[in-house]
Parts: C-alpha cells; structure tokens; sequence
C-alpha cells in the first residue's frame, strides 16, 4: 500500500486541516467533533441542509458544503459512518433557526447514527427532518438486505435539495423536494479494481485481472455478480440497462445523467462512458437535457464507475441550474 | 470481578474488555473485510481505547455512571453501524442497573437483556440476520447463575458458540447483506466482538 | 490492464465523442484532424488561445477550453504531440483576427509539431506567437536533456493567458504576460504507480512495492531517482523544496499553491498534502494567496502528485481571478 | 527497385517500408518504453499505414510526389517528435530528387543527405545525442555505390550497425534524455526504426 499519507489513524483530520486551509473563503472546520459549515453559517432564517457519512467519497460530502448546497457535512473515518455527537455539532452549527435537513445516504451505520442524532437535535428543540437516499439498483432484493444503497444520486440530491433550501423553501418544502429527487434517481456502479483503507492496508476484495465486481456500492462492498471485463460499449449497457428499467426511465423523459469516477479512473474513460450513455439513451428516446462527467462520489482510488440517471422536470431543473459555489461544484457565481 | 461489582470492579472489567479488543481487532477487521468494508475492529478499537482515556480521568463512579460512560463514548467514537448499537446496548444496560454501588448476578441478568432490547429497538435486526443479536439472544438467554461470575460465564459461553452458527447464515441485515448467497461461510464480525466483550467480561469475573 | 475503453485505437476519438456530448452548450469538437473550440469561435478582435498534447492528461487541454481559457485545444493520440495539421486546423478555427497564442508544453514532440504548425500558419497570414513553458525543477541539467519538461504550471499558465486575452490584450500583450507566469512558475510531481498507456498494454514503468519515482514527468517518463516510499510530511517536502529553492520563493512572496493529482490518487491525500505544503510555505513566509487542489494535469491513471507555485503580483492574482467557464475550471460565471 | 527506380517503384518500396514497420512496431514500443514513453512503434505504424492507404488511392507519382505524399502524411499522422523529424527528412528527401522520372545512385546519395540535413535542422540534434541522427549519419556517409541498390545496401548497413552504437550512449535530446545515466544501456527507438526503413528501402531495391 503506497498512500500519501502520514499515520493512518490520522487521514481524515490530517485532510481536514488541507481542505481548511485550501478553501477558507468557502468554510470553516471543526475539529473533534470533526464537521465541515460554511464560513457565514449559520444562515439566519434558511433551511439547512446536512449530510455526512464515511470519509473516502471525495468531494462528496465535504466538497458541496458552500453557497447553494449543503451548510454542513460529517466526516466519519475512512468509510466510517460518523457518530451522533459530530452529527448533533453540525446540526446546531447549521441550524439558522428554520430548520434542518438530514440528507443520510442508506447504509445501516448512517442511518443509525443520523437517526440517534435527530433524536439529540429535537431534544434541543431543533427542527430536524431526514430523507434517506437509496437510489443503488445493483440491490435487487430489499426485503432480504438492508435495503437498496446510497450512492451517485447522493450528489444531484445534495445540489437540488440546497437550491430549493437556497431559494428561501421551509422545511416541509426542502424536504419534499429532497423526496422527489430520491423518488426519480436511480444508479449503478462497477468496479475494476478494489480499493485499500489506509487503517486496514489490504484490498477490500480481490479481483483477478480479467474480473470486475459489477454493481458495487461505495465501499468496495461487492455487488450483483464477479464478471470478466468487457469492452466499454457492453460495460456502460450493463450499467445503464438496469438503471433505465428499474424507474422505468421512459421514451420522452427529460434527465440528468451523471457518469461517476470511482476515483482511480482517468477522466479520458469516463467521458468515453459518457458518449456510449448518451448514444443509448437516445436510441431509447430518452433525453440527457443536463449531464455531470467527473469524480464526485468515489471510493478512494478504486478504478471504476457509475452511473446516474434522474428524471428531471422543470422546477428540478431550474434548481440544478441555480447558483452553486463549492470546493467540488461550482456554476453562476 | 476482580475488585467486585462495584463501580471500580466494573472499570476494570471495562478495561479488561478493551484489553481483548485491542488484541482480537485485527481478526475482526479481517472478518469484516470477508463480508462487509474491513473496519470493525478499528472502529471498536478506537472506542475502546477512548473509554479507558476517559476511565483514567474519571474514577470512582458507580456501575450505572460507567456503563453510561461506556455508551457515550462508544456512540461517539465507534461510528459504523456498530457505534449506535453497541452505544444503545451499554445505555439500556446502565438505565437497567440504575444507581444501584453493587452488581448482583440479577442485576447483570437484567442489563443484558436490556442491552439485547436496545439493539433489536435501534437496529430491527431479529435473530438469524447474521448479526451481533444472533450472539446476544442466546447470551441474554443462557445469563442464569447464583454469581455475577456464573451469569457472565454462561453468557460469553453461548456467545462464543453463536459465533459458529453464524457462519452458514445469509445476511440479511447491515452491510454483509448486500453479499446475498456470498454472505454464507463466514463469521458476523458483530457477533464475533460480542463474544470478546463477554467473554472478557466473564474472565473479568471470575477474579 | 483493465480500462474503460473498446478499441485501443479510438479512445480519443470516443472520448472526443463523449466530451463534445456533456459539453454542447461550452464547445465544438471537430474530428479530422480532432480539435476542441469554444462553441462561439472565433471571437472576433479577440487574441486567441491555443494549447494541445498528447491525450491521457484530462482535464488538460480539452476541459479548459471555454470563456475565459484557451479557445482551442489540440488533443493528440495518448501521450503523443498532435501533428502540425491539426494544430493549424485549430488555430485556423480559433483564429479571431487579432493573432493566436500557442502554448506549447516543453517536450521534443510538441515544441517540433507546434512549430511546423506555426510556420503553416504564418504562410496563411495569421499571426501566431508561441510560449513554451517548461516549469519541472526534477530536470536539472537543462544543458545536457531536451530542456525542462511542461507540467503543472500549464494550468495557471492556460488560465491567465486566456483571462488577459479575454480582457482585450494584444497579442504582444498576452504573449508577454504568458511570458511572465513561465517566469515565475515551478513544479515538481512524484509517480507512486505507473499507468498504462492504452494501446502499450504495458506500464510504463516497474515500481516495487514500497518504491516510488521522484520527479516524475507527466507521461510516466522517469525522474531524479527512484526511491523508498516515505510519510506524506518527507514526500511534500521532498518535492516543494527544489520547487521553492529554484526560482527562489522568499519570504513575503505572494502565491498561487497547486495541489495536483495524477489521476489515481484520492483527493483525500491530496488535500493531506496541500495541508502539509501550506503549512511548510507559512513556515518560510511565503504566502498562500490562491489555491487549486485536484485532478487537473494528469497522467491517466497514475497514483501520485505534483506540487506547482506560481509567483502572484497584483495583475496576474486579477488575471486568475477573472471569470472562466469550462469543462474544468469554472468560477465568476 | 524491383519496378525500377521510377515512380512506381519508389511507391513499392515505401510499401514495403510499411510492411517492415509493421513487423517491427512492437519491438520499436518496448525499445521506446525502456527509455521514452512507449509510443514509438505505434505513431510509425499509424503514419506508415496511412502513407499505404494514400498511395493506394493515388498511383502513378512520379518519385518526388511519392516521397513529397510520404511526407505529408508522417506529419499528419504520426505526431510525437518522430512524425515532424521523418517528415522533415522525407520532404527534403523529395525536394532534394525535384521532378525526376527516375532516381539514379546520386540522386538516392543526395536525398539521404538532405534528409539528414532536415532532421538536424528541425531537431537540433548532433551525433551522440542518442537519436535517429546516430544512425542518419553514418547512413549519409556510407550512402555511395554505382547503382541505387548498392548505394541503399550500404547506407542501410551503416545504419543497421549504428543502432548498436546508440545503446551506450547517455541520451541528451529528446525524452530518453530526462534519464540522464539510466538512459545507456538500450538502443535509440528513432535510430532502430531508421535502421528499419532504410533497411527495407535496400531490400526493395534489390529486387
Ligand atoms: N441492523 C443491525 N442490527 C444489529 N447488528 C447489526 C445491524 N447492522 C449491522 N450490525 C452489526 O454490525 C457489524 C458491523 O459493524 P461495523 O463494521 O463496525 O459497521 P459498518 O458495517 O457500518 O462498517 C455487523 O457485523 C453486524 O453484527
Ligand atoms: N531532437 C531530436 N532530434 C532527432 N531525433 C530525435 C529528437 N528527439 C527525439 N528524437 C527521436 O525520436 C524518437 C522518439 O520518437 P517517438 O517515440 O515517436 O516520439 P516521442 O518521444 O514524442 O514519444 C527518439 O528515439 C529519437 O530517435
Ligand atoms: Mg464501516
Ligand atoms: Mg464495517
Ligand atoms: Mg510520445
Ligand atoms: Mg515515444
């Protein structure tokens, strides 16, 4: 394992002190309980919007915290989830006395942590609601699981949701708006390599050189089937198929698509990616009206990728394009 | 336990939990790495290790006052979904012995089957999830005995056989579940820890 | 090797595909010969823009293509110099009337090639004028190799030659001031892993385990010396000591610090290192007036970094302060 | 040339220039990965497979045009430091043999010469430098003869020998220069693949 890194133990506060430091105009940072605000927080009279989980997702959530997204995240350790008390910290430090949404992603150790972290904000007469994101089609059986994963449509749900809270929504409204997201956004990911937490200094899992893991989560947490790998054309069909069907994405829909770096994929595949996407998606008459190509929710230096999709209408639109400055996305200011 | 069952007596058998932890944390984050991200065992490390820096400063507090040191730290150092768990566990353990100075075997009885009711309350896993409930189920069950000693005894044994019968089971709770069928052949790390707190517990016990 | 790709031989062409899809509404991409130009080109009265090199360094050149940054950029195979043509069909293209600046990064293939292109132009009356920046500290004998190699300072280079274009400069005037930033930029990149060039099939060159390769360029050629992988503190400052030592850095100097990956390391490291290197420059008295940490130059896949420190006055902070709207850096707009 | 040294026959032994770039490019990659970036073979075999297809729509050019069409299209096709150096090298080879109908030794003599002069106009390199010029040189010198077959034999074998020469130098042009010492010890791609074409041009003109 060769990381840039000092003592594993202290990767993320390590981090922390960097992206302090590299974006003081846009935040400030805490440290022990460790959560990121923006610099004007708290926002008088706005709702705000909080997200957090593990660390190792760069720049998910940490790079959205500014003007038009979220007002705070927690970052747990590497694919940790964060505790109650980091989440309660950036709740109060959010809170503008209109409320606060908990965006949590659904994994158990989010979930239970945000959840126990509602419960210590309400004592504290703090308005807070969640929605929990679930938008990973690879989990085809949620009776038997816990339930379908949180990935890719985490990042358009984050900016929409902090557009509408932006725009001077209340709390039911952001809320609401949050739901729709989650409603109309589904995802799928593969991965061609594992990827290695610093503390534990193995591979997650191991993949021979002719196997990819496909329809992983964001933890190297394995997917629907080990496959060999296969030309770009069939990989990208194989993601976006059960994306498409699962909704059902339909021939005259509006979308946002989304191609995801998992982190250690070069920029030229993704959008090589993207181009295979967009061609199938109008051969099915579905219409990419916005489109996102980058690395927003990795997992680590994994190489692979995932992809997004989410049925837009006009107001959803409208609060994609609205204004956003922050360390990972940046438009109209 | 070794000073008794009073505050200090539980302290140290705290210790001597974090003790275990700190030993076995490297099988449990290679169990988590078979079937889930390969972090259990630093994450219970870490609240571990966190509880006895705060054990150190704070000294001479009742059983119920540790355990809910215990839980806070746990529920604010672990993270994971074991964090909220285990952090729910020692709190419905400490709610349960009250503000009593000295742990009887019932007392000890009662806290586990309140930490198993704050786990299943927290988590809904049932029994059969491939979870730590499939070792604290039959701990809180098999917690019969006429000495604090015997009550953890006969837990942490049921506990370290659950381990097992964990092994064949299909996850269908936490992170392992996403596996399907490939959850199969391997041990819960959750359950794996339970069995190292109690048994570190048990040893703790017997003086 | 496992890539996201189809045929070896087309993946700049579907990756063009894919670009010029995600970003309709910023370029045009033309393909035989390929080039990427702004969607308005050419700005009329406007000095333009144009870089280009080999492909497998995305972002660069094609995602700083837009309002504010280059007018045009020369995408060549992976890791080769476009050829003259399609660097005057490019040129032709952004050519607005009031000359065009070529920025030509320091390696035989792309100085040769941009040259032959520059000469074609100049015999169809269009005025080119060419910078060659060659900012890479790990080559210290100038005399003895091709001369120092074109790395991360392209990037703050493309940027504020574009935004003193943008403002109305002359050609003299934007040559000069590109001039400047060459004059006053340093950098230096260390590879933890090598990359796979597509159609190679093969690393571009074999590191142990616990080894790495200080002073790297950006196509995996070698550096100053092989050696033992070290905490992330030796390594910042391994690298940010010959970079400061060169021009030299001196207390009081204002600065743009450039964090940059080389494709396969987490931004979570990355930011590690800025820390660090922030923290190193405050040390000596050099301060950090701008930032840039992420993916910016890179080398397809490759795990490792590049420190860049540019020399900021007055004009040149303005210069990079100015809007930019393109697939990679955008701000103001 | 086996058609003679007329147009036709200029383009047939381009032809098989290409056929023996192709043959070789695999090794000209691992020559060039050793010591550069790993492109060589692959950017020749690009420009030579394109000259083919151009010669393939355009026959009857008299030798000038042939090489002049060459050319052309390695400047436009084979990109990296290689494309405008043989570009060079076959534009002045064309200039140099003017509209002639049929090459003579002197004229072959003469466009190897000027060819060598265009590299090193373009490049900057000079002899040790470890580059194509390495093998250019001596290919100039020894390029005399009383027909075009035994003028092409010679420079060929010059430059086949030359190749050798080039592994121990220290590379100072180019991107095998940036490994300063580490560079010694391999054979120069650009001088192996002159070596190739000059090589296969004499293997043509045999007949
Ligand atoms: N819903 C649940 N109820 C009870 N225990 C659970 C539940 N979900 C997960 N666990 C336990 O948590 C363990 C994993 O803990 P840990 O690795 O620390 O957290 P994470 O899965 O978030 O990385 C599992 O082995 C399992 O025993
Ligand atoms: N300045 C120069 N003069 C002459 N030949 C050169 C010069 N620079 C490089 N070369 C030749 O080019 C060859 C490399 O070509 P190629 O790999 O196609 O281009 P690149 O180095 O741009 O990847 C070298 O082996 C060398 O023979
Ligand atoms: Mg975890
Ligand atoms: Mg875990
Ligand atoms: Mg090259
Ligand atoms: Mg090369």
């Amino acid at each position: 394992m060769k990381k840039i890194i000092n003592d594993p133990g202290n990767v993320v506060s390590e981090a922390l002190i960097g992206f302090a430091a590299a974006h003081r105009d846009l935040v400030r940072v805490n440290f022990g309980p460790d959560y990121i605000v923006r610099a004007d927080a708290p926002v008088s009279g706005k709702v705000a919007v909080v997200s957090g989980g593990g660390s190792g997702h760069e720049p998910l959530h940490g790079g959205f915290v500014g003007v038009g997204m979220l007002d705070a995240a927690v970052p747990g350790a590497v694919f940790t989830s964060p505790t109650p008390d980091a989440v309660l910290a950036a709740t109060q430090a959010a809170n503008g006395g209109a409320g606060v949404l908990h965006i949590v992603k659904n994994y158990t150790g989010d979930v239970l942590n945000f959840e126990t972290a509602a419960e210590l904000a309400g004592a504290e007469d703090i308005d807070v609601s969640a929605v929990v994101i679930n938008d990973d089609v690879a989990v085809e059986d949620s009776t038997y699981t816990a339930g379908r994963r949180g990935v890719g449509g985490t990042v358009p749900l984050e900016k929409i949701a902090g557009a509408a809270a932006a725009r001077g929504d209340d709390l039911a409204a952001v809320t609401a708006i949050a739901e729709r997201v989650i409603g109309n956004v589904r995802s799928m990911g593969v991965a061609l390599t594992p990827c290695i937490v610093p503390h534990s200094g193995e591979p997650s899992f191991v993949l021979a050189d002719d196997q990819i893991e496909m329809g992983i989560g964001i933890h190297g947490e394995p997917g629907r089937r080990r496959m060999k790998m296969e030309p770009a054309d069939d990989l990208v069909a194989d993601l976006l198929g059960p994306v498409v069907q699962d909704l059902p994405f339909e021939r005259g829909d509006q979308t946002l698509l989304m191609v995801n770096g998992m982190g250690g994929t070069p920029l030229l595949e993704l959008y090589l990616a993207y181009g295979i996407a967009a061609g199938l998606l109008e051969k099915q008459g579905i219409e990419v009206s916005r489109s996102l190509v980058g690395n927003y929710i990795t997992s680590l230096e994994m190489q692979g990728m995932s992809v997004t999709l989410l049925r837009l209408d006009d107001e959803l639109t409208q609060l994609w394009d609205a204004p956003v400055h922050t360390a990972g996305l940046r438009w109209g200011m | 336990m070794s000073g008794g069952c009073d505050g200090p007596g539980v302290a140290a058998a705290i210790r001597a939990v974090a003790a275990a932890i700190a030993d076995q944390h490297v099988e449990l984050t290679r169990l988590d790495r078979e079937i889930g991200d390969g972090d259990h065992g630093e994450n219970m490390n870490r609240g571990f290790k966190a509880v006895v820096a705060k054990l150190d400063a704070d000294q001479g507090m009742a059983p119920g006052a540790v355990l809910k040191l215990v839980a806070m730290t746990l529920m604010s150092t672990v993270g994971g979904a074991s964090g909220p768990l285990y952090g729910t566990a020692f709190l419905r353990a400490a709610t349960a012995v009250g503000d009593t100075d000295q742990l009887d075997a019932a007392a000890v009885g009662a806290a586990l089957a309140a930490a198993l009711g704050g786990v299943q309350a927290r988590g809904k896993a049932v029994p059969g999830d491939k979870t730590m409930v499939d070792a604290l189920v039959p701990a809180a069950e098999a917690a019969q005995g006429d000495s604090v000693a015997e009550v953890l005894q006969a837990a942490a044994a049921a506990a370290h056989d659950a381990v097992a019968t964990t092994i064949p089971l299909v996850a269908r709770k936490g992170r392992a579940s996403y596996l399907g069928e490939r959850s199969a052949g391997h041990a819960d790390p959750g359950a794996t820890s339970t069995a190292v707190i109690l048994g570190a517990l048990a040893e703790a016990a017997k003086g």
